[in-house]
């Protein structure tokens, strides 16, 4: 049952070291703030799982957080590489990182199966590509009809997922507008789920039944954090700061640059610096 | 290079842009792809079906995208999937006709590395990965190319097999049970490339305006193989040209403004 | 790419004798007038295939047009049994008929994977239920990862799939509001796609965008058949027919009463008459 | 039966009803079922939520569809689903609390016939089959079963095993690798009933008010089991019965106006 709590309840409440932990959002909806709280309190050994690990995941690993990085895309979107999680990779600083690596194909047939409650995952892949190889979690099948050979990968079943949504209503229930993603099966994925929201309204009446839209009962807590997607956007209310994340790859390239910036915007930080920031990037409703 | 109106890159997205027709349901990869098939749906292919990997189903957006999950994308397409159907029904399903990718590092079969320069437990350059690209060189009906040439990125031994192309040339695809065709076309900013029928080795078969053989040999890490009769690609037209400015245009404002 | 035709000539390009085929519905959006064009073109030797096959089936193999049926509920909502699909089964009347049965899970994932382009479909199923016994179509596999032994039935694809939707827009994309059911799948699984629907638009703005949406070159052909899913209901369009439904229980009963019903309502019926039969139904839009 | 002022069907419906609680997510077969989680949420579960295999999730119908798909239930739903992720993420997930279904055919340790009377190859009589009922009786955390008791409906040996209660009773369920408790309740027009916790065989625990032991036993086709202390049922309330009555008034009003 979805409680509303300020978001350092919310993350502490639901978050603890060792944990495996999405903090999903396909370009859109990144749970920035969610991520800039756990960073805040300071989790250690954490399992990062994400499609598209991008600057949010970057501060982590960069901040010595993760253990492990689960993931099929790590990029600064259409800006370049992730500064900090090479030099994580290829360095071992601040810490070596373990890397289980997928293709998005698999990461999503993952997170289904997760939210599907089964154990993994049976799709047509990996043909030829070398994670095959270098990941000992993709495994193939034969389809018992055919005897088509296909690839299968375990169900992503993270402790915890945190998410970013437009809107809650006074019950609880959560609406996704725009890309959608993969969330809803991130949370549903999830042995618990966490989403900041941009507003609360009195009811979705008026808006589409059929949007997504998970029921309060499948959301552990739920804080509102306008702006907390930052400097993703959020579909309906603000813009992409795309400023930020060209940016940020000047930022992740030095390690003390990192730390400054890190500790000025982050660690000095709170929820509520998230509307600020997007206050130039509002659109028209 | 003679002098010209136009760069090679802007030659290199229109002569991709042409690849494409009216009929194609294109997966696009974001950069060079992206600009090539918009150019496409702006000028001789209006109902091409653009489909890009954040769930976005015939989009047609004003401005390119910086990224594969743009609002933009949203707002402009006819609908918007959930990224685990998007994998499952659309690729999968076998319905992409043409999968639309760039490359890190590309060999002579068209196999593409995009996750890491040097060896994988301990990397050189750790790069952002294969995404979707792995099961869009499986599943898309064809594949696509379209990368700037130079000896960093065409190399004649890739460091890692991210997305299988003709992987040792031949029948290759075939014994490993995949039944798509793989890369039919590699653009650079120099040439148009097909693959030869039998070995799969990519030829060069045309020339952009002002490129010569020697240019695209000395930019590529491979020994080239040319076609016999070697076409000349046509120039850009004037309307591709305009079209390709103005869309460029739009972008840098747009991304300024934001 | 989906032509608009005249619904006689969209089910004579599309269908043909020994075709498998589905008229997809699950409750909402039957579409009826498509199965009374393929009855009145007298077909034969089909594979019926439906999760609820309900009236109209039960019209067809009245009509001896079935070979097989593939199924996981067979029953007249709300009201009872088929009388027609009984007399075929139990009676061999007025042929015999082959099942293949399963349950409504295996044939939602059955439908999934074939939209998927995959062979077969695994899931958590069957577990100590009989069909198991008797469909050899059944298997179970094994997990790669934790040995759970899960179900797995074939990939259902059809050679045609009819459904019937609320819209289409001009250049022939299809919209479906209301419960969406299995409809979607059901024509991404075919190898061909008919759409019968209510009405052509201009486009759908206006109409949210992550509604349930085919687009046009995932359709073979479209038919403009106001009325289409009589006595099942358009939502938004008009209400279900619920004296139909009980009326067919007394029809279907009897044989001769069904043979002079069908040549009355069917075979000397056009789809035009299906805007006359919806007329006192229609719903405030 | 002692005369009252309600009928046995009335006090099944409002029996069932009371077992079900405000944080319950419920799977509704139609039928008795529907009736029985409808009058729960009209009554002493405002927040239930109830889900139809149709796809709807958080419906709340002002009258009782005819069928699993009614429109009526789309209208009042929070959401509506497509049918595979109706299965998959919602049942398949584990996130019902309580699948609650009706039966043509039952036995003593809850196992469901409602695909055929007789054989299966050469019936009887056809009956509709399963639908969602296998898997709901196997995904559900619990399954809560509803009847009008006969020697017809209740069986010493069910003709096909549509759906999997406790199966020959005992730990068979765990032999078969279900993890799920299966039926925990029975409520039919005469009596609540509850397993044995040993030999999971149904066994009579609360007579409904004018209903006795001979004649649950002379409705049943096995040797019926009683609790030691049998409760007796308390009879429907003001409330509950005004409700039910309501709700079926509105719902023949509505079905025959259309």
């Amino acid at each position: 049952m979805a409680r509303f709590v300020p978001l350092p309840q919310a993350v502490a409440d639901n978050l603890k070291d060792g944990d495996s932990v999405a903090f999903e959002g396909f370009t859109h909806l990144i749970p920035t703030a969610a991520a800039h709280e756990a960073i805040r309190q300071g989790f250690r050994d954490l399992t990062l799982i994400r499609m598209t690990p991008d600057v949010v995941y970057d501060q982590m690993i960069g901040m010595g957080m993760a253990r492990k990085l689960v993931f099929s895309y790590a990029g600064n979107p259409g800006v370049g590489l992730l500064r900090r999680l090479r030099d994580a990779v290829e360095n071992d600083f601040p810490r070596p990182i373990e890397i289980e690596e997928h293709s998005h194909a698999a990461m999503a047939n993952a997170y289904e199966a997760g939210a599907a409650g089964l154990p993994s995952a049976i799709f047509r892949g990996y043909r030829g590509a070398e994670l095959a190889h270098v990941n000992p979690n993709i495994k193939f099948v034969r389809c018992p009809f055919t005897g088509e050979e296909l690839a299968a990968v375990p169900a992503l079943r993270p402790d915890v997922t945190f998410i970013h949504a437009q809107k809650a209503d006074r019950k609880g229930n959560v609406l996704i507008e725009g890309i959608v993603g993969i969330q809803k099966e991130a949370v549903l994925a999830a042995r618990r789920a966490v989403v900041t929201v941009e507003e609360v309204v009195e009811d979705f009446s008026g808006l589409h039944p059929n949007l997504t839209i998970l029921p309060h009962w499948t959301v552990a807590a739920i804080a509102v954090v306008p702006g907390g997607a930052h400097p993703s956007y959020t579909h309906g209310y603000y813009a992409r700061d795309n400023a930020e994340y060209l940016e940020w790859d000047r930022i992740a390239a030095d390690r003390d640059l990192f730390g400054d910036w890190m500790e000025r915007n982050v660690l000095r930080a709170t929820p509520e610096d998230f509307a600020r920031r997007v206050e130039k990037l509002r659109v028209a409703r | 290079m003679t002098k010209s109106d136009f760069t090679p890159n802007e030659m290199m997205t229109i002569a991709a842009s042409r690849a494409l027709r009216n009929e194609d349901v294109c997966f696009v990869g974001i950069g060079a792809p992206s600009a090539a098939c918009n150019i496409a749906r702006l000028t001789h292919a209006p109902d091409i079906t653009l489909i890009y990997e954040s769930g976005t189903i015939g989009t047609a957006p004003d401005v390119l995208p910086l990224s594969i999950g743009d609002g933009e994308l949203c707002d402009t397409a006819l609908t918007t999937v959930p990224v685990p159907e998007m994998f499952r029904y659309w690729l999968q399903g076998g319905r992409i006709t043409i999968g639309f990718l760039g490359a890190a590092q590309i060999d002579r079969f068209g196999n593409i590395n995009t996750t890491v320069v040097g060896d994988y437990a301990r990397p050189k350059v750790r790069l952002p990965g294969g995404g979707g690209a792995p099961e869009i060189a499986s599943s898309s009906q064809e594949v696509y190319i379209t990368l700037a040439q130079s000896k960093r990125a065409m190399v004649e031994k890739i460091d890692f097999y991210t997305s299988f192309g003709h992987g040792e040339g031949g029948d290759h695809r075939k014994r490993l049970g995949i039944d798509t065709k793989g890369p039919t076309l590699l653009i650079t900013d120099l040439a148009v490339w097909k693959p030869d029928p039998e070995t799969k080795e990519f030829t060069v078969v045309s020339l952009h305006p002002g490129a010569t053989r020697e240019m695209v040999q000395e930019t590529c890490g491979w020994t080239v193989k040319f076609a016999e009769a070697l076409d000349q690609t046509p120039p850009p037209t004037e309307l591709e040209l305009a079209t390709l400015r103005d869309l460029k245009a739009r972008t840098d404002r747009a991304h300024k403004g934001a």
